[in-house]
């Protein structure tokens, strides 16, 4: 038993919860069965489910992709028609970025550790949590529905007026698109909520893993951005059912105006989906480099800089689509704005590198590879924010290769660095490292493959949704078929010794990276309520020069630590006597 | 776990029945109003100045948020905020479609 | 001239482009070096500073103010740099020379019609004179395109109800393709036309050989419609399957429709396919085509159902 | 985790520690979702906001059809059962159960007369022609082409409104049901000042939505 001091200079009772290596009761044995699963309000299992849905979803989104790449080995029709190509194009789009990127590192991820980091039992909203789950469920099936009508063909994006002729469901899809939004609204008001009222005892603002200060950041951009989606898509419905006259120029409506209201959310969606990414490589980078992070408040306060620059570039999406000159002007300058933020957290993550003690685990190599790619992204974005070039560009494959770097480059390669990270703590399983490293170089050269050509093939010319193409660029395109497959292959590899360790996985010890990150504090996998005590936290998150001991206080108390009184019991000691607690 | 301990915020009856009074008083001014010929932006104005007034009153003495955590108050302003930063920078396009070159 | 990246760019032919591919090359190389220093950083501390054991202390190194303001003031004023160079750049490519030659082009799904100051009009084809400015003046009869024109570095977005506009000074005789870039349908990487630069004077006398529109008996007249109008890029006259129905031995045929009901092809047919082309649409084909209500005379309709009786 | 400590009251979740916590937690939560939902009206108004700057006769001309006497009423109407409903929250704090029931019966009864009065002013719209969207709009009081562009925009802002009134009026119904229960009192009304949160923000809505769409002819 000992005291310690917590942020609001109030002296608590602690004492020292060493997590167990070998936890009998944990949230994976404490209920079981389908419906329990269903039904559950923990956070954990929740998201699990999430991360399960995403996983699927991306297996059918990324075989769209390959089937894509497929019609592309030969300038004309190689086995598909045009219209099918288009479908697949779309699905390939809408299916990665609003059942994939946008749930992936927030709700799966997210949702499984941001409450633990936060020393907590659960989510503020445990019920709306599940409900936000299952309304993703529902979206999921509107748009399904709409496969299995006429598909879509309007390309993710839905601009008017094809979208308000086009012959496919487009309801059917705008409306799962419109559910699903309130799923990402409700995800964020939750954790912006938890974050700011379920922090355990001493963790203030400053002591915040920057994971759970991104995905603050993220929380805002969902709360504020994805409403504005909800209306336009539900405008586009009324456009198409009963000619609104808003959008579609041959009622009077503006498809400019259309555009603005779509990129209004979907740019700022762009950085729900890669800020998350940032969280995680924090946390992995200090881990591996047993290292303080580099310009903490740096890389925190540029996650929320980044959300609110992030709202006012939207229209750098629409260069060339006719806006004003005065916006397109304002947009380019503020663009370049956004890059900053971007630019000093990868500088301060290289500067945490700096006499560190780098192991090169898995999700290390993962660290490496995403900073690699992303700063490829980021520079070429830099690129298309430049105006003249951007006319240039605009809509050609350098601009998709530029958004798989920094989606996909980034996105995706930080949510398999914190899959690899965290799977020890989700499943309680030792993953084959070998493997995952063969894996990691299936992945970093089959999309280097991929997508370099691409970069070239669009600054000569070759445009975005094209089923057909013109000779000159076969060659460009054959290389990048190959590079998809090769990291196809990457993907069912890791499939494999994922579901090898899920089964037969070697046992994984309560903190095997050595970290001293709240949620490792805790068995792996956790115990139903995560942790068997409150937490309280003395240091910060990356404090690696202070001794483990002390990242496993919890408030010293007779039973579980429930007792709401024992929260505010306030003993009458000096700071210097926390430390003589007794080690056994 | 943080920032609580406050004693809940009971308004008196008066207070809200003040509010109440108040509030109609202001929509029946807004409508009369509305029957006089103000110059162009003029009316638009004095009519959104005094929704704003209303809403304030609202916002502030029904919702409770003048006795509320200045956060719940930062939360309302800042939507406004990005409300505000959406419309104006989509009328920085709509308004200035015709300049060809930025006219600044 | 020869910089590192010039393999990425098509050669320019355009005055426009030479501010564009000056930017397009200071971009690639200081990302290039940055990405070199990033790349070298890693792998050389990855090497230097691996574990050596598992109870490595390392120091504690928070922050550091001047590093942290160096990167984001260096990386702000070059990005500043960019964005008036862009911008400058941009801006001439909204400005009009006064003296620029205009073309009206419009696209429809899917083709590029174009139109001269003494009423050629020419399908899928814009010619233009070498060494002089040349404004192309964009509209859309159906949905969203975008005039791109990879040589000249121009690309603007076409739209319904509006008219924008893309200019450029092709600086040789040549041939310069021109793509859609927006997404609109089926066709819509079939929507190609070539941008082909006649010499000054051989543009004068290709313009007056075709000024002047169709002419001709209405069976001529009705030909060169199908062309300008661009219903041959989707109706085929030699027989060949293409995204609509083939106008080879289409007159006087039976149509089976998507209902299931036959129709035979007549004079009023024929008319309102075109009009409203999504009234009867034939089996195994979709319903895309835009309707040419209002954008074609009935004496032209007329005229081209007279071509379409001589295709048996 | 089993034995939950004898102090804590039925209200209580698991996972907060106490009821200040809770009830902090709520009322964010309410305040992030108030947020979201002004960023979802934001929309409408942008679209409003920038076809009106387009079109300025059109609106002047349009707002003629809308009647501003119906328009200032049902103002009133929902400034009253936001009264009533501040007036509920404060029967709870003091424990007056009672006071609770009847103020929120009032304010679910001012609702459905907001609501009828609406469905007057709808269906009169409708019987005319003004219908939402172009192709349904037949009415010709209006000299303008885009006549039906105006409607769509009042139908779709005040079709949302009306919209979160009903959902109010349920959530109204069921914190009555559970006062019935005695659920609420001055220990614990979180859900109270949650619907009545959700409550004033519609009345907030419908107070810009009054003077922008029926004051401006």
């Amino acid at each position: 038993m000992a005291t310690a001091e917590v942020s609001n200079k109030k002296t608590l009772k602690v004492q020292r919860f060493k997590p167990s290596d070998n936890p009998t009761n944990t949230y994976l044995t404490d209920e079981k069965g389908v419906w329990a699963w269903m039904t559950t309000v923990d956070h954990k299992k929740i998201g699990i489910m999430y991360l399960v849905s995403v996983a699927f979803f991306f297996a059918v989104g990324g075989a769209l992709a390959l089937l894509l790449r497929t019609e592309l080995l030969t300038p004309a029709k190689t086995f598909i028609e045009a219209d099918a190509y288009n479908q697949l194009f779309t699905l390939h789009g809408a299916i990665m970025v609003f059942f994939v990127l946008v749930p992936s590192i927030p709700a799966a991820l997210g949702n499984f550790i941001m409450p633990m980091q936060l020393g907590a039992k659960d989510v503020a909203f445990p019920k709306l949590n599940l409900a936000s789950f299952y309304i993703y469920v529902i979206g999921a099936i509107f748009t399904f529905i709409a496969l299995a009508l006429n598909g879509l063909d309007t390309g993710w994006t839905f601009y008017t007026p094809y979208s308000t002729q086009s012959t496919t469901s487009v309801i059917w899809v705008t409306m799962g698109v419109f559910i699903l939004g309130f799923s990402s609204i409700l995800t964020g008001t939750n954790f912006i909520t938890t974050i700011h009222k379920m922090r355990a005892p001493g963790i203030t603002w400053g002591k915040l893993p920057l994971n759970v200060w991104a995905l603050y950041a993220t929380s805002i951009i969902q709360v504020l951005a994805t409403p504005v989606l909800a209306i336009t898509v539900l405008l586009l419905t009324m456009e198409r059912w009963l000619g609104f006259g808003i959008f579609d120029p041959a009622l009077g409506g503006d498809p400019v105006l259309f555009q603005h209201f779509f990129w209004f959310y979907s740019h700022p969606a762009v950085y729900i989906m890669i800020v998350p990414g940032f969280g995680i490589i924090s946390e992995v980078i200090s881990t591996f480099s047993k290292k303080t992070v580099f310009g903490y408040w740096a890389i925190a306060l540029s996650s929320l800089a980044i959300a609110f620059i992030g709202f006012l570039v939207w229209g750098h999406h629409m260069f060339t689509s006719g806006q004003s000159a005065v916006a397109t002007t304002v947009f380019s300058f503020l663009t370049f704005l956004v890059g900053i933020p971007t630019g000093i957290k990868i500088f301060n993550w290289i500067a945490t590198l700096y006499k560190g003690s780098i192991k090169m685990d898995t999700p290390m190599i993962y660290v490496f590879i995403f900073l690699f790619l992303f700063s490829i992204g980021g520079f070429t974005g830099i690129m298309l924010g430049a105006l003249s070039v951007d006319i240039h560009l605009h809509d050609t494959y350098y601009v998709v290769a530029h958004f798989h770097y920094v989606m996909m480059g980034g996105t995706l390669i930080a949510l398999l660095a914190g899959l690899h990270f965290w799977w020890p703590k989700m499943t309680g399983k030792l993953y084959n490292e070998r493997l995952a490293k063969i894996a990691s170089g299936f992945i970093f050269v089959g999309f280097n493959v991929t997508f370099l050509p691409q970069f070239v093939m669009g600054a000569q010319g070759m445009p975005r949704r094209y089923y057909n193409y013109v000779d000159q660029f076969t060659a460009f395109h054959q290389t990048s078929t190959i590079g998809s497959y090769l990291l196809g292959v990457g993907f069912l590899i890791i499939l494999y010794y994922l579901m090898h360790s899920l089964f037969k996985g070697q046992k994984s010890p309560a903190n095997p990276w050595g970290s001293r990150g709240l949620e490792w504090q805790a068995t792996s996998p956790p115990d139903f309520h995560n942790f068997d005590h409150t937490p309280v936290v003395i240091h910060g998150p990356y404090d690696y020069h202070q001794p483990m001991e002390e990242f496993q206080l919890g408030l010293a108390v007779d039973g579980n630590g429930h007792d709401p009184e024992s929260a505010k019991k306030v003993v009458d000691e000096e700071r210097e006597d926390w430390k003589n607690y007794s080690l056994g | 776990m943080s920032e609580h301990n406050h004693e809940h915020h009971v308004s008196s009856a008066g207070q809200l029945w003040a509010i109440g009074i108040a509030l109609t008083i202001l929509t029946i001014l807004t409508v009369g109003l509305s029957y006089v010929e103000i110059p162009a932006p003029f009316d638009v104005i004095t009519a959104l100045t005094i929704a704003f007034g209303k809403a304030f009153l609202v916002a502030a003495f029904f919702m409770n948020l003048y006795w509320d955590t200045k956060f719940n108050s930062m939360l309302l302003i800042g939507a406004f905020v990005f409300f505000f930063l959406m419309v104006g920078v989509t009328l920085l396009d709509t308004l200035y479609r015709n300049d060809v070159i930025p006219s600044f | 001239m020869g910089r590192l990246f010039d393999f990425m760019l098509p050669e320019a032919k355009s005055p426009t482009a030479e501010s564009t591919d000056a930017l397009f090359h200071f971009i690639n190389e200081v990302s290039l070096v940055l990405l070199i220093g990033i790349t070298f950083a890693l792998i050389y501390f990855a090497i230097k500073y691996r574990r050596k054991s598992e109870n490595d202390e390392t120091p504690v190194i928070t922050h550091n103010n001047t590093l942290e303001i160096t990167w984001s003031v260096v990386p702000l004023l070059v990005c500043f740099v960019i964005f008036g160079w862009g911008y400058s750049g941009w801006l001439n490519l909204k400005s009009v020379p006064d003296n620029a030659y205009e073309i009206q082009v419009s696209g429809y799904k899917w083709g590029w019609n174009a139109k001269y100051d003494n009423g050629a009009q020419t399908l899928n084809e814009i010619h233009v004179p070498e060494g002089r400015p040349v404004k192309i003046v964009l509209q859309s009869s159906d949905v969203l395109h975008s005039f791109f024109v990879p040589d000249y570095r121009v690309k603007h977005d076409v739209v319904p109800g509006r008219y924008t506009y893309v200019w450029f000074e092709a600086n040789e005789v040549g041939e310069s393709q021109v793509f859609c870039t927006e997404y609109c349908g089926t066709g819509h990487s079939d929507m190609l036309a070539k941008i082909i630069v006649h010499s000054e004077e051989d543009f004068e006398t290709w313009l007056e050989k075709n000024g002047g529109g169709v002419s001709g008996t209405p069976v001529e007249q009705g030909q060169q419609l199908v062309q300008l109008q661009g219903c041959i890029t989707c109706h085929s006259e030699d027989g060949s399957e293409k995204i609509g129905p083939t106008f080879k031995g289409l007159w006087e045929s039976e149509e089976t429709l998507t209902d299931g009901s036959t129709v035979s092809v007549d004079e009023n047919y024929i008319r309102e396919s075109i009009l409203n082309p999504a009234a009867k649409i034939v089996e195994g084909y979709g319903n895309v085509m835009t309707p040419y209500e209002g954008r074609i005379s009935d004496e032209e309709i007329t005229n081209i159902i007279e071509y379409l009786k001589t295709l048996k | 985790m089993s034995n939950h400590s004898q102090a804590h009251p039925a209200h209580l979740q698991h996972h907060f520690v106490d009821s200040d916590q809770q009830f902090d937690a709520a009322k964010m939560g309410m305040w992030v979702f108030i947020v979201n939902e002004i960023l979802f009206f934001g929309g409408l108004f942008c679209a409003y906001i920038v076809f009106r700057a387009w079109y300025p006769d059109l609106f002047t001309q349009a707002a003629t059809e809308l009647n501003t006497v119906w328009g200032a009423i049902n103002t009133l109407v929902l400034i009253g059962s936001s009264l009533t409903v501040a007036m509920a929250i404060r029967s709870a704090q003091k424990n007056q159960i009672k006071g609770l029931k009847i103020n929120l019966l009032i304010t679910i009864a001012l609702a459905c007369v907001f609501l009828l009065i609406k469905y007057f002013e709808y269906s009169h719209k409708l019987h005319i022609g003004i219908w939402p969207g172009a192709e349904l709009y037949t009415y010709e009081g209006i000299d303008h082409p885009l006549a039906h562009v105006f409607f769509s925009i009042y139908y779709v802002m005040t079709g949302i409104h009306a919209i979160h009134i009903i959902v109010g009026i349920g959530l109204m119904i069921w914190i009555y049901l559970r006062a019935k229960k005695n659920e609420f009192g001055s220990e614990y009304y979180t859900p109270v000042e949650m619907v009545g949160l959700y409550w004033h923000l519609v009345d907030v809505i419908w107070i810009f939505l009054f003077p922008l769409l029926y004051l401006i002819e």
